[in-house]
Parts: C-alpha cells; structure tokens; sequence
C-alpha cells in the first residue's frame, strides 16, 4: 500500500510542478569538506568499459588494480574504503544518456568517465562542476598536473575551468600500406606535404587492380568518425577550427569548408575512394578489414587503428604483417603552412577523462582516489598490456620508448592537435558536416553542398549570428 | 488429380519451398558462423571449432546475463499475463462504457513509451520510486509498456469464448474466482502461452529501458551484454556476436518449442470446431 | 445462441441499435466490485508505468528541453514551435513518406497477405512439414533483434553475402541500391509470423458448409475469399492489421541494419526521433514528433475502423 | 422436487427493453413444461431469470416454498442445459460430469461415484475419458444431461437442448428426453421456438410474444384453440387459415363468400363486426361438389405430407388450405369446396386478434 500511495502522492506532485521538474535548480555551493573525517567510505567509479567487453583493459584495471590497491593504501591510513565499479561498455550515445540521467537527479557514481567533448554540454547543463567547486582549491596541488600537457589538460576544460582529469590522449594520422606503395613506385617513407599530393599518390595507386586507393571517411552512416577521421582533420589543414572559442563562432558556408567538401569531391570523384562503402551501416568496419587484407591504400584514421584494430593478434581486423607493411605519416596541411595557426601539419585529438560526481558524498576521498587512478603507477599500470599513449608525459617517456609509432603520435602528433568544442549543439552540427561529406560522395557539387550545410547549421543553432559565412 | 491439378500442385510446392527458404536462409549464419575460427559476415563451410565458445564463456558477464534476461522475461511474463488475462476477461464480460476507446487509446500510448523519447520521464519517474538499479522497475516499467496490446490481443480473445460457459459454471454455484481458475484459464490456455511467449520475446530483445535503469553490471540482461561486444571504435566482435547469438537465441527457441507442444502455440477462433 | 435472447419485439419502437443480439451486461456474474479488481492491478501498472510517463514526453514536446548543455538546466517552454518546426522540415516529411511506405508494403500487405497465405495454405500441408514451415516463420519472429539485424546484414552483405553467393550477384550492395526494399522485405520476414497465427486461428471458425456452398455454387478462388471467408474474418482481418500497422510503425529494428541510411532513405520515423532525440540530443523536438506519430498512429486506426467495422 | 412460481416478474435490459413483461405464472411439481415462441419473444431472457443468469428487474420467482429472486444461480438448486451444451472443452466426460460436485464440495469418491452413475444412465460409459471435442453432438448432449442430473436438481432448466442435433437424433432424444423426465420426475423448464417439439414433449406449454405470455395450456389447448390469431398462426405444421370477414348475422362473409359462426362464438360478437375466422387445414373437409357453408375455390397447390396432402384453394379476395386423405387429391384447376368440421371454427377479433370467447387480456394460469 505505501508503494501505490507513494505512487499516488508523486504522480501529482509532478504533476503540479511539471513545469519545475526538467529543469535542474542551482543548487548552493555545499561544503567541499564534507565526509572527509569519514571512516567508512564507498567510492563508486562508473565507466564505459566491461570486462570481456568493450575497453576491457579499463574494465579490468579498475577492478584488479585500482581497485584492491586504493583499498590497501586506505586501510593502511585506517580509512575502510569500499570502491565499487559500475560497468557499462555499450555505444558512447547511449552511455552518455544514462550517465546524463544519473548526474541530473543527483545519483550515480562518485567518479564518471567522461569524452572529453561531453564536458561542455554536461557543464552548461550544470551536472558537472570545476574540480575546485567539488574539491576545494586543493586541487591545484597536485603535482600530476605537471605531468600533462596543456594541450590534453584542454581537453577536459570548459569556459578555462578544469572539470576533470584527462585519461589518455591520440591523434591521427595518414596509415598506407607499403606493399601496394612499392607496386604504385611510391616511397615506402612517404611523406605528403600538401592534400595534392595524397591525391597525387592515390591516383599511382589507381593502377592496381581490386585496390581502393584511399579511404577517406564521409557520410552519416559512419557517423561521428567522418567528422573526427575526415572533415575535422581536413579543417584544421585549412587553417580553421570548426567552432572558434575567440569569436564565438561556427564554421558555415565558409571557403575553408568548401574547400574541403571540394577534397572529398576529388577524391570520389575521380574515383580513388569506394562511394558505396561509405554508405554501408557497417561500412567503417569493413574499411579496417578491406584495410587489413591489403585492398585499401591509405586510411586516415587515429592510432586506435594501429594498436586496436590491425593489432596482429588481438584486433579486431588483426594484420599479421602490421609492423612490416603498415606506414604512417602525418597528415599535411591543404598546402605547406596553411593549417591552424600556421602549421605544415595537423591532427585532431579526442579522448575521454575522469569528472567528480557533484552530489558525492564524500569529495576529498574521491578526488584522493581519482588522482591515485591518474597518478604514474596507475597510469603506467593501465597500459600495462599494450602501449597506448596516456595523458602523463613521465609515463609516455617510460613506456613509449619502445613503440616508435606511439612514440611518434605522443611526440610529433599530439602537440598539433587541436580539439573539438564540448557544446550541446556540436552533434547536430556534426551531422551536418557528415551529411555534406555524404552529398558530395553522391555527386552534389561542393558549393551547394556546402550552401545545405550552411542552412542544416542554421537550424541547429536557431538562427545565422553565430555562424562564419563568405 | 488432372494433369491441371497436378501443375498446380507441384507449383505449390515450389512456392512453399521458396518461402521456406526465404524464412530459413538468414539464420544460416546463426547456426555456422559461431563455430567458424575466423567469423565475419562471409558464410562459410567451417572447419568447426568450439573456440569462439570458450573466449565467450571467459566473459564472465555472459552467462549470468543470460539468467538475468530469463528472470526479467520471467517476471514480466507473469505480470503481464496475470494482469492482462484478469482485465481482459473483466473487459470482455462486463459492459463498461468507453473502453474500447480505452483500450485503443492505451494502444496507442504505449507506442510512446516503448520509443526513445519517454527516455528521461521513465528514468526520473523511477528514480523518484527508488526503482533505479531494481529489476522490479525494470519489470514494471516493461509491463506497463506491454499490457494494453496483451489486454488487446487477449479480450479478442476472450470475446470468442462462448460465455455459456462460464454461466454454466455459475448455475453450479462457482465462485467467480473458481469460474477464472477452473473454466476460463484453461479455456482461454493457448492464448495465455501465446501472450507470454510474445511478452518474453519483447523483453529479451529490449536493451534500452535495463540499460538505463540498471546500474549494476552484474544485473544487467543479455541484450545490454550485447552491445558490450563491440571495440572502442564501434567495431563488432564478431566471434563474441556470433558465439553469444546463438546461446541468447537458445533460450527463447526452446522456450517456444515447450509452450508449443504443451499447450499449442496458437490463438484461439472459438471452441467449436 | 446468443440469437434469441432478448430482441425486443417489432411493436416496440426499439432504436435501430438494438436490433442486433445485444450482449448481456455481465455473464459471468462478476459485479461491479470484482470486475473492477480485475481490471484494477493493469489499470494501475498503466496509469503509473504508460500513461504518465507518456503525458509527460508529451509535455516535454512543447518544450526546448535537451538532455545535456544549457537547455537541461532550464528548459523553456517554446508552445507549438517543435511541431510547427517538425512539421515544416523536409527530413521530417522523407521520414514520415518513408515510414507509410514502409508500413504499407511491408504491414498491411506484405506481413497480411504472407501471413493469410501461409495461414491458408499450411492447413493443406501434411504435419511434419507444416511443422517445419511455421516454426521457421516463428523463429524469425522469436529471435531478438538484435542478432536479426547480423543475419540480415550477412545476408546482404555486399562482398560475402549469402544472398549475392545465392544469386551469383557479386557485389551488388543490396543495402545501398535498394535500402527501403531491402528493409521491406526484412520486416515481412520478421513480422510474418503474427498475422500467420492469428489468419489460422480466424480461419479455423469459418464454417466449412460455407465453403463448401461456395464451392458448389462455382466460385472462384477469390470470389470464395472476398464472399465467404472475409466476411468471417473481418473482425481479425482489422485486429490483426490494426496491431502490425502499430508495431511496424514504431519498429526501430531497421535501423541496426541501415541506421537510416543511406542518405536518409531508410530514416523511417523511430530512427528520425532517435537520431534528434538521442544522437542529437533535442529531446523536446523528438517528444513532439512522438506525439505527431501517435497522432498518425491514431488517424491509420480510425480509418481501419472505418473501413472493416462498417457491417456494426 | 418443487413446482415454480413466478410473480409479476419483470426484466428490463439497459436501454429500456422489457424482455420478460409483469409475467405470472406457475409450473407445478413434477410438470414438463415448455416455453414457446419466436426468436426474441423473451422465452430464453424468462429461462435465465428463473436460472439467475440474469437477475429480475421486478417480480419475484420462488422454487417451493423458498424465494430465489435475488439467491445467486449456484444456490437455487437448479441445473441447466445449454443450447451448445457449455461443455468444457479442456475437462473429459468424467471430469466435466462431476464439476459440478466439486464445486459443491463433494469428496472425490463420492463425486466420481456420483458421475459414473449419472454416466452409466445415460449410456456413456465407454466414454467417460475423452474429452467433448472426440463426442458427436448426440453424445455431448447425453454429457450435457448427465453433468445436470448428477447435481440431482429441484428444477432442470432445458435452453433449446435439441437444436444443435440433426433432424433424426432431435427425434429420439425427444423420446429420450421426455422417458428421462418422467422417470426422474424433476420439475422441468424447456425453451423452444420449435411448436413440435412443445407439443410432442410437454405437459404444458407458455407462448410467448413480447415479453408476456399469449396462452398457457396443455398441447392439445393450444393446439385445438390458440387464444390469438398469434398462437394460431406459430402452432401446427401446417398454419391454421386465417381468414378476415365481417359478421353477418349468424354467419361471417368472407370476401363475398359465407362461413357459419360456430355457437359459442355468436353471443360475443355484434353484427357488422370485423373478425378472423380460424380454422385449421385437418379441419377441414374438401370435396369436389358444392356443399352448403363451404367455401369454394379453384385448386391451385397440392403438397404430398406424406399420409395426407395439403390442398391450398384460391378465391376471390383468400387462400384457404386444406388436408385430404392420400389418394383423394383433386386435380390442379377444377374448382372444391372446404367444409369446416362443426366445432372446430374459431372466431377472432380482428382488432386485437383474440379469440371471441376468450378476456380481453390473455389467459394466464
């Protein structure tokens, strides 16, 4: 009976409050002390990875070593530390909408994983906070920040406000294959300066039969790796972002994005990329296959590719011949200096981070135990089973020097890279771009394109003021 | 047979041939592809091997996902059919004005709820219930979404049931709860194994109402384990897709095989024959 | 039997709704009180766990509400501008064409007619094979979606499909060239197996005598369909599409399979909301387009209603 | 054993239909009794009243010397037989024969002694483990019978229990049905719209119309004097002629030709007065030569009924049919006279289509 009358009381409370009850209150600033005598604690760290499943190693680090090894430390300092693990493991948009869903009706775990480009939308939606807000100033102490570039440091940041702990970085790059580089006569330590030259080498490529000669990704069906792993790139090599902080504004109908659109427009129009497989719901994947059985040329991907997918034994594609046959070579500008802020080269970086849950209970152990988790040993620990580039620089230096291609993102790649921006509109406009990609694929010409574009952006932002046009 | 009827025939045969193939060609890769060393999306002749099977059952989540799923499909098969089989007599027998349209309305309302976008009522609504991380909400909040087309379904159903007897009953004296047990239950049986087989297909397949208001892993339902299955990148692991189809296929197809040789996987069209 | 009950007599000014056989209030003696505990513990469940969380997405409709960024903190209420939007955009309008299209071939007819066919002409097979026939439709039906969606995709796949091996059609991209057929015909397979349950169970009342005078007197094969066994199932034959035409409008399984594209041409109306609501994230827009299915939903009812009650 | 008594008993459906109309009535102990009448006269809405199926609007039923108007059906001690026999179709004979005793919270032996007893009498032995669907319709209506006389009832209620037989086992069930009441002795309520099988089966019978009853009586009543133009045209195989006319002294004309009012009949009509004279078929004797009071007309139809033919005339203005004896059919076209047998011509008011002799108001019992 006390359920349904329960029931009862809340249905027309909502009711009366319905229009109160999307909304999130601000709440007063609460005591960044709070628990911190606490003898007994339960931390809880929920990220989007599942043992057996997808980003198993963080699964299983979490569980294994994070986990028994805070407890430890704990205990030594006669604290009786509970840390549970709330796994999920399932697609990004789907993780971010449980994750959003618990942070708005102030549950969920203490400590959350978090993509880097989410923090904007989660901040302005008020369901993360700065680390100062949650911590207290103490935060600014800790000595790890030294260890991590302000570059990836960015990507964790909001309106100059740091809201959370960087967890790894990447970058992209241009892979091809030196097999059908040697049958096209291209050299096997190819290094293009400008997009005429990727197409330069795509068109030698052309000769080889059963042979695509560049996988450009483009389309909605590959969703957001067409913008991360194809439009975005190809932007900064034009010298702008997609949305600049300084001016407030997103690209539209710009001459940097038709300048773009007019790339994708070469290299499907002249055929040295495969339209079709573009199209295909699966046709990511089946690009990393074609990849791996030596039937693409060159791929511009992020060094995910290289350590996950053509990994000669654990990959999903795994290419036995990967370290002998596989090239990679920074991605060039659209001409030599023309990339963001002058570059000869560029990249785009991604990568997902730690945040404080506001509503925890217990703020110091929380941070206590999130900068454990980001501390060299952890980090050094994490990545344990298989070189991939971490957010510390001390730990890069250790751990990389054996992997020339990580060490080459860690040390040529990532200081050029530049970031998407963490806005709650930034997945529609991505849309956009991936649509225009897609329209050009299929034959529209890259100013109107573009001008479609420029009309999707305008939607999506309600209106043309914040939008860059020429 | 005329040689006429005898073209006939052999045509039909062919066409029921083709539509048998037509339903039976898909699940070729179901039954191949998680004994293939290499699994893709190519059908192949495999060398067979029970590997995939083994890396499967290392996850450690595989298995009791399974258990999950059967108690979720459980519970809400018992609700839906317990609460729908009660309202849909109730519903058939008494005149009450209006519900037809009440029942469509509620049709059509479910249509919402089961989609996306109920997404952030149902989450708050349960969180308010302290229903988060409970596999009761998990099964009300299912149930809820399934009764009007069981009620629907069912009250059809229950209109094709000669109501003598029931008043047959009555004039023995049951009591209308011995009249349900005794006459309609099992009368109406094969329309009851045919809701809940329908309402334990709905939520063996449901992924998006566990995910989000579940919180614990070790709760979570073998569609929520699917989607697990897949790299950072989005790329399906095939071995594991595969491998753990099969095993989260097996459940539901033996329990089809139970209710249709136990009580006749069928609806009902009146008792006579 | 229930013929002779209780017609009024001719000299009584009966209204013209009385003149069929009217069923008795209450046959199996419930009384008000029980029938209302029977009715009771769904309505509850309902109410609770249906219809207050569908009103509420329907207020979120009228509303700018986002689940992250500024709009989650304070969403305002922007009255008919979702709609108006929805209704002016021309990806809403492909999506909605889309979506009758599909509903349309792959429902009404292709899952109806299937089903009826295989409801009709399984009845003459022998056992065994009956058997194998039907658990097959069924399994189709049975097994969860998301494994359906791998079957399919291997099935059609472009470069090691089963279906281009069949065919000796290599590399053709099925789900490319033809998406809507290709999720047309996805869905009859998927869906087959509801109507072929519920055509047997209807065509198991029709009485034989029927089709047997239909028989003697030289009707055709469809002449006896349209004359004899409609009329009997008319009550099914709506029931039954009235449920498909609902589930199939709402079925989201198409998009594991082509995620609506390509360029859209599969974004059918459940993958147009998940697309804005979640992926995009504009979930007062995507609860507004909700309501405008329900609203369709409605409309598609009420002219079955129309078109097959009409002998009430 | 108990007799019947409804008092004014009334049933009024929601929207205002009387279906049973102030009805009033006693069926005595021990009496097979039928209720006749078209389709929707009320004869089955009376039936379930008195079963409690539906419950009185007014009035009261009373079975011996207890009221049951407003007891539940289960507690009236009855039991009843439905037009489709409401077998249950998941319980075998047995099991359907001795619910009912379950129900009443009989022990298992008992029950079961109880049905293989009613089973054996009504030769279902040998069937007693199928189920209804595996019985032809003859044997399900034997199960029918024997769930309700295994209860041992004060009163068996019949809903049409022979019209789902086919034309030969509805006439040895008939028989059947009739031994078994007799030797049973339970009073007896059986619906019909079938007036053979009332007739050939009842002790008495009610036809009804409209709700209320138009002539209560034994077969032979009925049959020789239906109180109405009504009854008169429902009962017989073969329709009683109507004919209209107007009363001329102390005979009709009917349409220019003369019937002669029988006795009885000429002091309760006035000269001039608008009536129908009745006279059945059997009634009436045919010849060839003109014949004194006879109605005259030319041979138009000649039904073979096997013993006897029908020989329908046509005059001016009327048909009039009448039975001969196999062999004297006349031939089709020459003319015949229908003599009607004295005492056997019935006299109708054409206002309201009740016997000349009889109240205004039908009789009731």
């Amino acid at each position: 009976m006390t359920r349904i009358a329960r029931i009862i009381a809340i249905m027309t409370g909502l009711a009366l409050v319905a229009t109160g009850c999307l909304g999130q209150s601000d709440e007063e600033p609460s005591d960044t002390q709070r628990g911190a005598e606490a003898t007994e604690v339960t931390l809880t760290i929920a990220a989007n990875a599942v043992s057996g499943g997808k980003n198993a190693e963080e699964a299983d680090w979490i569980e294994n070593y994070v986990i028994p090894t805070f407890v430890e430390q704990q205990q030594a300092d006669g604290v009786d530390v509970t840390v549970e693990f709330q796994s999920s493991g399932v697609d990004d948009e789907d993780y971010k909408s449980k994750i959003a869903l618990d942070l708005r009706t102030g549950s969920g775990a203490d400590i959350v994983s978090l993509d880097g480009i989410w923090v904007g939308e989660f901040a302005e939606a008020g369901y993360i906070l700065p680390l100062t807000e949650v911590v207290g100033d103490s935060v600014e102490d800790w000595d790890g920040w030294e260890q991590i570039p302000d570059a990836v440091q960015a990507n964790m940041a909001f309106n100059d406000e740091r809201y959370g702990v960087p967890a790894g970085s990447d970058g992209r790059v241009l892979f091809f294959n030196k097999d059908l580089f040697a049958q096209a006569g291209l050299p096997a330590d190819w290094q293009p300066a400008s997009w005429e030259e990727i197409l330069d080498a795509g068109r030698a490529l052309q000769g080889i039969s059963g042979v695509t000669p560049i996988q450009l990704n483009a389309g909605t069906a590959m969703g957001e790796a067409t913008t991360m792993q194809g439009v975005l790139p190809l932007l900064v090599g034009t010298g702008q972002r997609i949305y600049d902080e300084d001016a407030g504004t997103w690209q539209g109908n710009t001459q940097n994005v038709r300048d773009v659109l007019t790339f994708y427009q070469r290299v499907y129009g002249e055929g040295l990329g495969d339209p079709t497989l573009q199209q295909e719901a699966q046709g990511r994947d089946k690009s990393f296959a074609e990849f791996a059985a030596g039937t693409i040329g060159i791929l511009m991907e992020g060094d995910y590719f290289w350590r996950s997918v053509i990994e000669p034994t654990a990959g999903v594609a795994p290419m036995p011949t990967r370290d002998e046959v596989v090239g990679y070579t920074k991605l060039p500008a659209m001409t030599p200096g023309s990339g963001l802020d002058g570059q000869d080269f560029v990249s785009m970086s991604g990568g997902g981070g730690w945040v404080l849950n506001p509503a925890t209970e217990f703020p110091q152990q929380a941070w206590e135990l999130l900068t454990f988790m980001n501390s060299a040993e952890a980090t050094t620990e994490l990545v344990a089973g298989g070189a991939r580039l971490t957010q510390r620089e001390d730990v890069n230096d250790e751990i990389l020097a054996d992997d020339p291609m990580l060490s080459f993102i860690a040390e040529e790649v990532v200081p050029l890279s530049a970031y998407r921006p963490g806005l709650a509109v930034y997945p529609q406009i991505s849309v956009a771009l991936q649509q225009a990609t897609l329209d050009v694929v299929t034959g529209m010409p890259p100013d109107e394109a573009a001008a479609k574009y420029q009309e999707a952006v305008e939607a999506a932002l309600g209106g043309a003021d914040d939008i860059a046009s020429d | 047979m005329t040689p006429r009827d005898f073209v006939g025939r052999i045509g039909f045969y062919v066409l029921i041939g083709l539509v048998t193939a037509f339903f039976a060609l898909p699940m070729l890769w179901l039954v191949g592809t998680p004994f293939d060393e290499q699994p893709g999306l190519a059908l192949s002749v495999p060398d067979p091997t029970l590997g995939n099977f083994s890396e499967l059952l290392d996850n450690r989540f595989a298995l009791p996902s399974l258990l999950n799923s059967v108690l979720l499909a459980l519970g809400t098969a018992v609700l839906v059919v317990a609460f729908a089989a009660t309202a849909a007599y109730s519903l058939s027998r008494v005149r009450i004005p209006g519900r037809d349209v009440l029942l469509y309305l509620l049709l059509l309302l479910s249509s919402i709820v089961t989609g996306t976008a109920a997404m952030v009522p149902i989450f708050l609504l349960m969180f308010e219930l302290g229903l988060i991380d409970s596999r009761v909400g998990v099964v009300l909040v299912l149930s809820g979404g399934l009764l009007p087309a069981a009620i629907f379904i069912l009250k059809d159903f229950m209109d094709s049931v000669p109501k003598s007897y029931e008043e047959s009953a009555r004039v023995f004296g049951a009591s209308a709860f011995q009249i349900l047990r005794d006459v309609v239950v099992p009368v109406i049986r094969p329309g009851l194994a045919t809701i809940a087989v329908w309402t334990i297909v709905n939520v063996w397949g449901n992924f998006l109402v566990p995910f989000i208001l579940l919180r614990d892993a070790d709760k979570q339902p073998a569609a929520v384990l699917m989607r697990t299955f897949y790299t950072e990148g989005g790329a399906p692991n095939l071995a594991l897709i595969s491998t753990f189809s099969l095993l989260f296929s097996i459940p539901v197809v033996v329990m089809y095989l139970f209710v249709n040789r136990k009580y006749g996987f069928r609806f009902y069209g009146g008792i006579k024959s | 039997m229930a013929q002779q009950t209780t017609l009024p007599p001719a000299e009584q000014p009966a209204p013209a709704a009385e003149a069929r056989p009217r069923p008795a209030t209450d046959v199996a003696g419930l009384g008000r009180g029980r029938a209302a505990a029977f009715v009771g513990p769904a309505m509850v469940l309902i109410a609770v766990f249906l219809v207050f969380p569908a009103l509420w997405t329907l207020y979120i409709g009228i509303t700018n509400y986002r689940l992250t960024g500024v709009q989650a903190r304070v969403p305002e209420i922007v009255g008919f501008d979702n709609y108006a939007d929805a209704l002016g955009d021309p990806t809403f309008h492909n999506a909605l064409f889309l979506t009758l299209v599909f509903v349309l071939f792959s429902a009404v007819l292709g899952q109806n007619l299937l089903g009826f066919a295989l409801a009709r002409s399984l009845a003459t097979l022998r056992p065994v094979l009956r058997r194998v026939v039907e658990s097959l439709v069924l399994l189709a039906w049975i097994i969860p979606g998301s494994i359906v969606a791998f079957l399919w995709l291997a099935l059609l796949d472009r470069d090691a499909g089963t279906l281009n091996a069949l065919l000796q059609t290599p590399g053709l991209a099925w789900l490319i060239d033809y998406p809507l057929v290709s999720i047309i015909v996805f869905n009859i397979w998927r869906g087959t197996a509801f109507s072929m349950l519920l055509y047997s169970a209807a065509l198991a009342s029709v009485p034989p005598s029927q089709l047997e005078t239909a028989r003697l007197v030289g009707a055709s094969r469809w002449q006896t369909l349209r004359d004899v066994v409609f009329p009997h199932i008319r009550g099914h034959v709506l029931t039954n599409t009235l449920l498909i035409s609902l589930w199939t409008f709402n079925d989201f399984t198409p998009f594991l399979i082509t995620a609506g594209g390509p360029n859209d041409r599969t974004e059918i109306l459940p993958v147009y909301i998940y697309n804005t609501a979640i992926s995009g994230g504009q979930m007062g827009y995507g609860a507004a387009v909700s309501l405008i299915m329900l609203v369709i939903n409605l409309i598609i009812a009420l002219f079955y209603i129309r078109l097959l009650r009409e002998r009430r | 054993m108990a007799a019947i008594k409804l008092d004014g008993l009334t049933k009024v459906y929601p929207g205002g239909v009387r279906a049973v109309d102030d009805l009033t009535l006693t069926i005595p102990d021990g009496e097979f009794f039928a209720l006749l009448g078209p389709s929707g006269c009320g004869k089955t809405t009376l039936l379930r009243t008195i079963a409690g199926l539906e419950e009185a609007t007014s009035g009261s039923v009373r079975i011996g010397d207890r009221d049951v108007t407003h007891l539940p059906p289960g507690k009236r001690e009855l039991a009843m037989v439905f037009q489709d026999y409401a077998l249950f179709p998941h319980m075998t004979v047995v099991d359907n024969i001795s619910y009912p005793l379950k129900i009443k919270g009989l022990a298992k032996d008992d029950r079961l002694g109880r049905a293989v007893k009613a089973g054996d009498e009504l030769s279902l032995d040998g069937l007693m483990q199928r189920r209804p669907a595996e019985l032809s319709g003859g044997q399900q209506q034997r199960v029918a019978l024997a769930r309700a006389i295994a209860t041992h009832p004060q009163v068996f209620l019949f809903d049409e229990p022979l019209s789902n037989l086919d034309a030969r086992l509805r006439l040895e069930a008939r028989t059947f049905l009739k031994r078994l009441q007799r030797d049973l002795g339970v009073t007896t309520v059986f619906v019909t719209h079938d007036q053979a099988e009332a007739l050939a089966m009842a002790d008495r019978m009610a036809v009804m119309d409209a709700g209320r009853i138009r002539q209560v009586g034994t077969a032979r009543e009925v049959f020789q004097r239906p109180a109405s133009t009504f009854v008169a045209n429902f009962i017989g195989s073969t329709p009683m002629n109507l004919l209209s006319g107007v009363v001329r002294g102390q005979a009709v004309n009917v349409s220019g030709q003369i019937v002669q009012l029988p006795g009885d009949a000429r002091q309760h009509v006035t000269d001039g007065q608008d009536v129908v004279v009745g006279v059945r078929p059997e009634y009436l004797s045919l010849s060839q030569s003109a014949a004194d009071g006879a109605l005259r007309g030319v041979v138009a139809i000649v039904e073979n009924l096997g013993t006897a033919s029908l020989v329908t005339l046509e005059s001016d203005g009327f048909t009039v049919a009448a039975t001969v004896a196999d062999g004297e059919e006349p031939a089709i076209g020459t003319d015949a006279w229908a003599l009607p047998i004295p005492g056997r011509t019935l006299v109708y008011r054409r206002e309201d289509g009740e016997l000349v002799d009889a109240p205004v108001v039908a009789a009731v019992a």
